[in-house]
């Protein structure tokens, strides 16, 4: 996993604002991640950190007041500054979307089928019958039973998980290199989130796609993931490789959210305090009126830069700069958590960090 | 304006025979007919009511109530003072207020037809003379006119007797509109009405015996009680022999009506018309239209179409069933009846000429070239004699002229004459409008009479749609859209071009290939339509007289008309609402209000000038109209 | 952001609604109470002493009498004042936050300021100023800065100056006058009254069927419901206008028929919603936890189902009038309105054929009418943003 | 329940709720005089009969002595079998008078509706894809304004500006034209869009509303996550769902102004129509008319009605035919 080699994808200075009657709410504050193919990249953060907005983005379909800055270079495109025309042949073919909730993501004025052929048909000019075909053997592929007669049912007559299949299906159908898949199993039953999750990283390897997975469950990350990206209020905290990341959390806000880990030994009811008003950012690091370890240099100034901690492993706090001694982080005591736990053994409450 | 004015028709008269209502309400009151001249009781007036007093006023042979001296407010209370001390029941004035014996302030209501502009503008300016000049709290409401007529204005016949005028009278025929004497209440309580008005027959004036012949009258729903000898002088009027010896009696009549004001007479409307100005013909009087077959746009030849416009749709074109004028004329586009009158008032032949020597055998003279459309053939004097016979006269086909031949005994006489013997001799007749026939032809009628099938006859499509009218009429009906009107083509057979009497024009008549009569309801519209020249005549509203006599596209003609504006007072039991008693009943309170209701100030304010006032039950221009020798 | 908003006042207030009902419940309720009792005696007075001539208020010494519309009106008014108005005072903080909603939707602030003329107006213009007068010889005066031609109006007749053959309006008649000479401006404030009391009765017999056919149904349920709503299907697929013309034409009707028959076939819908939201509104926690302390169902819909729906109800009145007023001038237009009555429809109908020449007889009630539906519809609009923050929330 | 089974029991619902509003207007005529036998009595009286034994006749030819129930059953089966009687006011049978109206009718309100139910949703659509910007204030506007201003006021303004002042179009309607031609287009075009702007407005605003919700539904994003164009999302993805609130309002939209504004709009523009039928009956009081009217338009409505629950049942997949 090298930085310097093209990546799939390359998201630099990623910064997505919203004009409101309040004023400006950056969203997104100039993130910076990639993703390889074939590899799992998870984004992690609380609810309200960016990491929806951050995705959406990409490929450049936040809601409409949201604007877009920076640059995602996609397979050495930029999918920034191309025509919206040209984006939109990407998406759905070339990067596929998995959203959060399936229940309102399928129209439920058409057929299932439908709908899966219309993002093939939108992109290839595809006979009805071999597009049906396809969608249907992908149904099946997805793990939909009877997925012929499936395919002519309308999405109100589909359970949650099957919906969810059905989204997978459609992201699947064009193809893609890089599905990027926001939440896709909080909005599920249990037993069903774990299939989903599974299925995905099958399907990953089968069709050699890069994944850029949204998740506030530690657990999933934990499973899945090849790399993680840490967000807090619209910004990178910490970025690396998932050993990395759960070995050695370089980020006091990532030791906090492992800390919340039931099990882990931690403090139990989370980090204490809210998100930053995103309106109204603080100077400094954004974190650091929550951090126990912040001192005033924390709130002065701009985020702190990344700093590499380890090869690929990147934090932004100002306790890694060359100048500071790192140790002040250490005084906690943390225990490694253990990373090697399967997807099987997710934790039912889901480990949200959001409450 | 309530009500439109036909345009160009000779049936005019025909038709409001049988409409004494001038519909000021929406809808003219279905089949209305003549009295039956009975029982002429002589008697000596009781001196109970009529003129003198003990004040100064001086109210003449022929008063002209409601105009110079006969207008005010001192006129109208002194003469209410006087009626006060006839009644019984202590009325009396309080200061300004005209009170009741205990005390309270008189009020009554006033109706009007609902939705008619000027009908609630009239309503609205009585109740502001009768405060103003009498004292009395008007409150004005509106009603339906047909509701007015079915709920208010009759009741159910009931009969009785009282005394009138000092004899004892009995009520041996009741109708709903006069049920029976004073105490026979209408259905439902009012007090006073402007919601009808009356047609006053200045051609045959006794026609109008009808309302005034005594208590008893046919046609009395305010139950008027004459003070003079009305059956006495009515009956001169029918034994009359020479023009002036009926002349005398009616002007007798007259001023007796103006004195007693049995309905308070306000205004005669005029009928406002705008024409083409290219078209020539219309004239400016009561008659206008009787020579449309002359009538011609720029030189005589036969070109183009006369257009018209109707506010209202029509309910039938059966001419044994139609009553309303707008029919009326849209039939007679296709079908003559048998004579008119000319612009002069005098009997013009149309199908037949009438004559008689005293006024009780009248001959019927046929002209013999009148057809029929295939198959029916020639018109001959069986058809007619048929028709009254078998149709008008039995008991089963109720046709509107039915009462026309009441007592009316018909004989054929020759193949195109017959003659009618009348139980009374009537030298007036045609002028009653009551000989006027239409042509149909026996042939038609016949399986209806032998069925005795009213409905069937109602119903007839030939009937409704005119399809057997030969040679009849100028036009030939083309196509009745109920909802928009009738279309017509020129008849280029029409019999009148080859008959010797009227106009020379006539033998080329009429001018137009085409006419046609739009239903417009919107009186805008039918403005609209005048200016923009998609018609050739619609009527003016009194408001916009002035304007269009300004108007270069219009010519405006005003067409003096025989229909008034009263004031119905209601002289039964339930009349006078406000208290004891009912002064309505007495002259003398009826004279108090013609005078309090100003008609200088009613003419300008609502007719713009283009009224007369109107004293007694006669236009200005009838020859019986009393006053001017 | 709507998710940000951390109290959500849709919960919070309308807890305090309840709450402050608890306490007070009598206290709106025995003003009605008592303002109802001199209207019901002043109403009996007049309908058994006084004869039916009688002005009302004879024995002050004015002329203004009163009918059934009238006290109708005034119970409705008092229903309004303690029922909407007052909650509205007693809550200063509820109102503060509508305002500040509603204050944002400027064309609807307009609109209130609109309707509070023509309430006002209604209300006060027929006690401050005298019926319009008909006076026939000064009919058709223009409005004041316009003209009209002497063919018209002469120099006779006119008011104001007669220049170069037009007659000029004066101030005497700002609006000008109809054909029998009323003022047109005080025609329109005497129309006020009977287009304000047309919305405040209709609403009232709307919301008080609609309420209580809605809540009996879903609290009933079983046959009970079952009946109702197959009968809110008959009102709704019912012709009203059909069927008033058809009672105007057998038994003849006026403006108090025409309020009766229009209201009594408005209400489906409102029945429709306040059952389905009672029924929501019963399934919701707290309705539970009262119903286990103990609160029978008519606390419940009381200080529950009510509030929860009133803001909804309240719209959808306010959405109702509109068609309310329209039915009535379409009615009077046609000539079978009431024409005892001077509404706008009436004096449009009157006016109609002097359009070509008199126009301002037509426009000035035509577009005092437009407006005051406009207003309505702005004002329900706003209202609807106002008081179902969710709606927002999902529309922004 | 199957489909067939549903729309059965609608149409059964239908026929129940005509067969209601049939016998409210029963009960209403028998409950008051009839206005025919006050005619007869008085026309018999003025003929100088007997006006009891007309009435009593009169009674005896249309039934009314007969017992309610018998009197009812009778009607009934007339109003079923379409045996309305006949016009006075027009000599014709009920029947042809209001196919007539009818035809009248249909010339203007099929544009109408086809203008409506087309434009309508267009606009709104458009006008939500375009929220809050000038075009949006623009449209909303106008549904505000066409909702607001009372269709015959608006329409004797615009006969009076453009049939009077500017003499484009006849004052007088001309019921002669052929009905595909381009004077009876000219004619109709002004009655044609005073109705457009009053009904458009409620259908645009229910439009506008509902598409909104859907234009930010999680299905666009969906959509266009696909890459499907903007346009064709706008057309299958918010378009499609909003008919199904649409139909429920667009009928009952349509249906409420049919009566009012055919009446109002024909006696304005003097169309032949329904709606003058109707108008000139009562005005005649001509009971049979009248009667049949009524009936017309009831059996308008609820037609209209049962249209309306089955498009709604096919628009929206997800109605369970077990439901209503």
């Amino acid at each position: 996993m090298t930085d310097d080699a093209s990546p799939l994808l390359a998201v630099e200075g990623l910064t997505t604002t919203f004009d409101t009657d309040d004023g400006q709410l950056v969203a997104v504050d100039g993130i910076e991640f990639t993703v390889e193919a074939g590899e799992t990249v998870c984004l992690v953060g609380e609810s309200g950190s960016g990491k929806t907005v951050a995705t959406e983005s990409i490929t450049r379909i936040v809601d409409s007041p949201g604007s877009v800055e920076g640059s995602v270079r996609f397979g050495g495109r930029d999918l920034l500054s191309m025509s919206e025309p040209e984006r939109r042949a990407i998406r759905g073919y070339e990067i596929a979307h998995v959203f959060q909730n399936p229940q309102d993501a399928l129209n439920h004025c058409y057929t299932v089928g439908w709908q899966v052929v219309e993002a093939l048909q939108v992109h290839e000019d595809v006979a009805d019958e071999t597009a049906r075909s396809r969608a249907i053997d992908l149904l099946d592929r997805v793990g939909l039973a009877n997925a012929s007669t499936l395919f002519d049912d309308y999405p109100h007559e589909l359970s949650g998980g099957q919906k969810q299949r059905v989204m997978i299906a459609m992201a699947l159908i064009g193809d893609p290199d890089l599905l990027i898949a926001d939440e896709p199993t909080t909005a599920l039953d249990v037993t069903v989130q774990a299939q989903i999750l599974r299925l995905l990283d099958d399907l990953r390897r089968e069709f050699d796609m890069g994944i850029l997975l949204v998740t506030h469950d530690l657990g999933v990350v934990a499973a899945v993931a090849d790399r993680v990206v840490v967000m807090y209020a619209g910004k990178v905290m910490e970025r690396g490789s998932v050993l990395d990341v759960f070995e050695r959390p370089a980020h006091p806000y990532t030791r906090g959210l492992l800390d919340c880990l039931p099990g882990v030994g931690g403090t139990e009811g989370g980090i204490p305090g809210t998100l930053p008003d995103p309106l109204d950012p603080p100077d400094g690091c954004r974190f650091a009126a929550r951090c126990a370890y912040a001192e005033d240099a924390c709130r002065t100034g701009e985020q702190p830069a990344e700093i590499k901690t380890d090869p690929g492993h990147h934090a932004s706090c100002i306790h890694y700069r060359p100048d500071r001694d790192e140790s002040v982080l250490e005084d906690a005591g943390r225990e490694p958590t253990g990373s090697d736990r399967g997807a099987d053994e997710l934790p039912n409450d889901g480990v949200s960090t959001d409450d | 304006m309530s009500r439109q004015p036909t345009i160009g028709s000779k049936t005019d008269g025909r038709v409001s025979r049988r409409r004494w209502l001038s519909a000021l309400g929406v809808t003219g009151l279905s089949a209305l007919a003549g009295c039956s001249g009975e029982e002429g009781d002589e008697g000596d007036t009781d001196g109970g009511g009529g003129d003198g007093g003990d004040t100064d006023l001086i109210i003449g042979e022929f008063p002209r109530f409601g105009v110079d001296d006969l207008y005010g407010e001192t006129v109208a209370r002194t003469l209410a003072r006087k009626a006060f001390e006839q009644s019984d029941h202590d009325y009396g004035f309080d200061g300004d207020d005209m009170v009741t014996p205990d005390g309270n302030q008189v009020e009554l209501d006033i109706y009007h037809s609902a939705g008619q502009e000027t009908s609630q503008l009239m309503a609205e300016y009585i109740g502001q003379e009768l405060e103003k000049n009498l004292g009395i709290v008007v409150s004005v409401e509106a009603i339906d006119g047909t509701r007015f007529n079915n709920e208010y204005w009759t009741a159910e016949p009931a009969g009785g007797t009282d005394t009138v005028n000092g004899e004892e009278i009995e009520w041996t025929r009741p109708t709903p509109q006069n049920p029976g004497p004073q105490s026979v209440a209408s259905n439902e309580a009012w007090d006073m009405s402007v919601v009808f008005g009356l047609n006053t027959y200045p051609l045959n004036p006794l026609t109008n015996e009808a309302f005034f012949d005594g208590a008893t009258a046919a046609y009395n729903p305010v139950g008027y009680y004459p003070e003079f000898d009305a059956t006495g002088l009515f009956e001169t009027a029918r034994q009359a022999t020479s023009r002036d010896g009926l002349r005398e009696a009616f002007v007798e009549i007259f001023e007796n009506l103006a004195r007693e004001q049995p309905y308070i007479m306000l205004v005669l409307g005029d009928d406002l018309v705008g024409y083409n100005p290219e078209l020539n013909g219309p004239s400016e009087n009561f008659s206008n239209g009787w020579d449309f077959p002359a009538w011609h746009v720029g030189d005589p030849t036969v070109s183009g179409s006369y257009d018209t416009v109707s506010a209202a749709g029509f309910s039938t074109l059966n001419p044994l069933y139609n009553t309303e004028a707008g029919a009326g004329t849209a039939v007679g586009r296709v079908l003559d009846q048998g004579y008119t009158f000319d612009d002069d008032q005098e009997y013009f032949p149309l199908l037949y000429d009438m004559s008689t020597e005293n006024g009780e055998v009248w001959t019927f003279d046929l002209r013999e070239n009148l057809t029929f459309s295939d198959p029916y053939g020639r018109v001959t004097a069986a058809d007619f004699v048929y028709l009254v016979q078998a149709v008008h006269q039995s008991d089963w086909a109720n046709t509107a002229a039915a009462l026309s031949w009441e007592g009316v005994e018909v004989e054929r006489t020759g193949e195109f004459s017959f003659q009618a013997t009348l139980e009374t001799p009537a030298l007036l007749w045609p002028q009653s409008y009551d000989p006027l026939l239409y042509p149909i032809p026996r042939a038609l009628l016949e399986p209806y009479v032998e069925s005795e099938d009213v409905e069937g006859l109602q119903q007839d499509e030939e009937l409704l749609e005119l399809q057997f009218s030969g040679n009849l009429g100028a036009f030939t009906l083309d196509e009745w859209n109920r909802g928009a009107g009738t279309t017509y083509t020129r008849n280029d057979e029409y019999y009148l071009r080859d008959i010797d009497e009227g106009p020379d024009r006539f033998a080329d008549g009429p001018f137009f290939e085409e006419a046609s009569i739009s239903v417009v309801e919107e009186q805008a519209s039918r403005l609209g339509a005048l200016e923009t020249g998609e018609a050739d005549a619609a009527g003016i509203p009194p408001e916009q007289f002035q304007s269009y006599e300004e108007n270069e596209d219009v010519t405006v003609r005003e067409i003096p008309t025989p229909y008034n504006r009263i004031l119905s007072v209601n002289q039964r039991a339930n009349g006078w609402q406000t208290g004891p008693g009912n002064p309505f009943q007495i002259t003398a309170f009826r004279q108090a209000l013609a005078a309090a209701i100003g008609k200088k100030d009613l003419i300008q304010g609502i007719y713009r000038g283009l009224a007369d006032a109107h004293f007694t039950w006669q236009p200005r221009w009838s020859t019986f109209y009393p006053g001017e020798e | 952001m709507g998710t940000q908003r951390s109290d959500r006042f849709d919960e919070v207030e309308w807890d305090e609604i309840s709450r402050s009902r608890w306490f007070e419940p009598s206290r709106n309720t025995l003003g009605v109470v008592l303002c109802t009792l001199p209207i019901a005696v002043l109403g009996f007075y007049d309908w058994q002493v006084l004869g039916e001539r009688t002005a009302t208020f004879a024995f002050v010494g004015t002329e203004w009498d009163l009918g059934g519309i009238d006290y109708l009106f005034g119970f409705t008014l008092v229903l309004f004042a303690f029922y909407l108005v007052a909650p509205l005072y007693q809550n200063p903080r509820m109102t503060r936050y509508y305002w500040r909603q509603f204050k944002r939707n400027r064309p609807a602030v307009v609109s209130l300021g609109w309707l509070g003329v023509v309430f006002v107006g209604g209300l006060f213009g027929p006690l401050v100023m005298s019926a319009p007068e008909q006076s026939v010889l000064t009919g058709y005066q223009p409005p004041v800065f316009l003209s009209i031609d002497a063919a018209y109006v002469d120099a006779q007749t006119c008011v104001g100056d007669v220049v170069s053959g037009r007659c000029q309006g004066t101030w005497q008649h700002p609006l000008g006058t109809t054909q029998g000479g009323k003022d047109v401006l005080a025609s329109i404030i005497y129309g006020m009254t009977i287009s304000m009391q047309i919305a405040f009765i209709t609403t009232t017999i709307v919301a008080a069927i609609g309420v209580s056919v809605g809540t009996v149904s879903a609290y009933a349920g079983g046959w009970v419901d079952e009946t109702l709503m197959r009968l809110v299907d008959v009102v709704l697929s019912f012709p009203t206008l059909l069927m008033f013309l058809l009672i105007l034409y057998i038994y003849g009707a006026g403006l108090g028929m025409f309020i009766l028959i229009f209201s009594l076939f408005a209400w489906g819908g409102t029945a429709r919603y306040v059952r389905s939201k009672s029924l929501s509104v019963s399934e919701a926690e707290y309705v539970m936890a009262g119903r286990l302390s103990g609160a029978n169902t008519t606390q419940v819909v009381r200080r529950h189902v009510v509030p929860n729906t009133a803001s909804s109800i309240i719209t959808q009145l306010t959405l109702l009038v509109p068609g309310f007023l329209l039915a009535e001038a379409q009615l009077a237009f046609l000539g079978l309105g009431d024409s005892e009555v001077p509404s706008w429809g009436q004096l449009i109908s009157a006016g109609q054929s002097d359009l070509s020449f008199a126009p301002w007889i037509v426009l000035a009630p035509g577009f005092v009418l437009f407006l005051t539906i406009l207003a309505f519809n702005f004002l329900g609009d706003a209202l609807l943003d106002a008081l179902n923050p969710e709606a927002e929330a999902e529309t922004e | 329940m199957g489909f067939g089974t549903y729309v059965t029991a609608r149409v059964m619902w239908a026929a129940v709720v005509s067969f209601i509003i049939v016998t409210i207007t029963f009960l209403l005529l028998a409950a008051a005089p009839n206005p025919d036998v006050q005619r007869a009595a008085t026309q018999a009286a003025l003929q100088g009969g007997d006006p009891a034994a007309a009435a009593e006749r009169a009674r005896e030819l249309r039934g009314l002595n007969e017992p309610l129930h018998v009197r009812y059953l009778d009607y009934l089966r007339s109003v079923y079998t379409l045996d309305w009687g006949w016009a006075d006011s027009r000599s014709q049978p009920v029947t042809t008078a209001l196919a007539e109206g009818l035809y009248y009718t249909a010339q203007y309100s099929v544009p109408w509706t086809i203008l409506t139910i087309l434009l309508g949703p267009l606009v709104g659509v458009y006008s939500a894809a375009n929220m809050y910007s000038w075009k949006d204030h623009l449209a909303t506007g106008f549904a505000f304004f066409g909702y607001a201003i009372p269709n015959f006021f608006f329409g004797i303004i615009l006969l009076l500006i453009f049939g009077v002042w500017l003499d484009v179009i006849p004052v007088v309607y001309d019921t002669s034209v052929p009905v595909f031609s381009v004077a009876n287009a000219v004619q109709l075009s002004i009655p044609v869009f005073v109705l457009v702007t009053g009904s458009i407005g409620a259908v645009m605003r229910v439009s506008r509303n509902e598409s909104a919700e859907f234009q930010h539904a999680a299905f666009m994003k969906t959509a266009k996550a696909k890459g499907v164009s903007p346009l064709r999302a706008y057309a299958y993805h918010v378009m499609r769902p909003t008919l199904v609130p649409l139909s429920t309002t667009i009928v009952g939209q349509l249906l409420a102004l049919f009566l009012g504004s055919s009446l109002l709009v024909e006696k304005v523009f003097g169309i032949p129509g329904l709606g003058r039928v109707t108008y000139n009956a009562l005005i005649a009081q001509d009971t049979n008319l009248v009667l049949g009217a009524t009936l017309a338009f009831t059996f308008i409505a609820v037609f209209g009605n049962l249209i309306e629950d089955l498009v709604f049942t096919v628009l929206d997949p997800r109605i369970s035919y077990d439901d209503r």
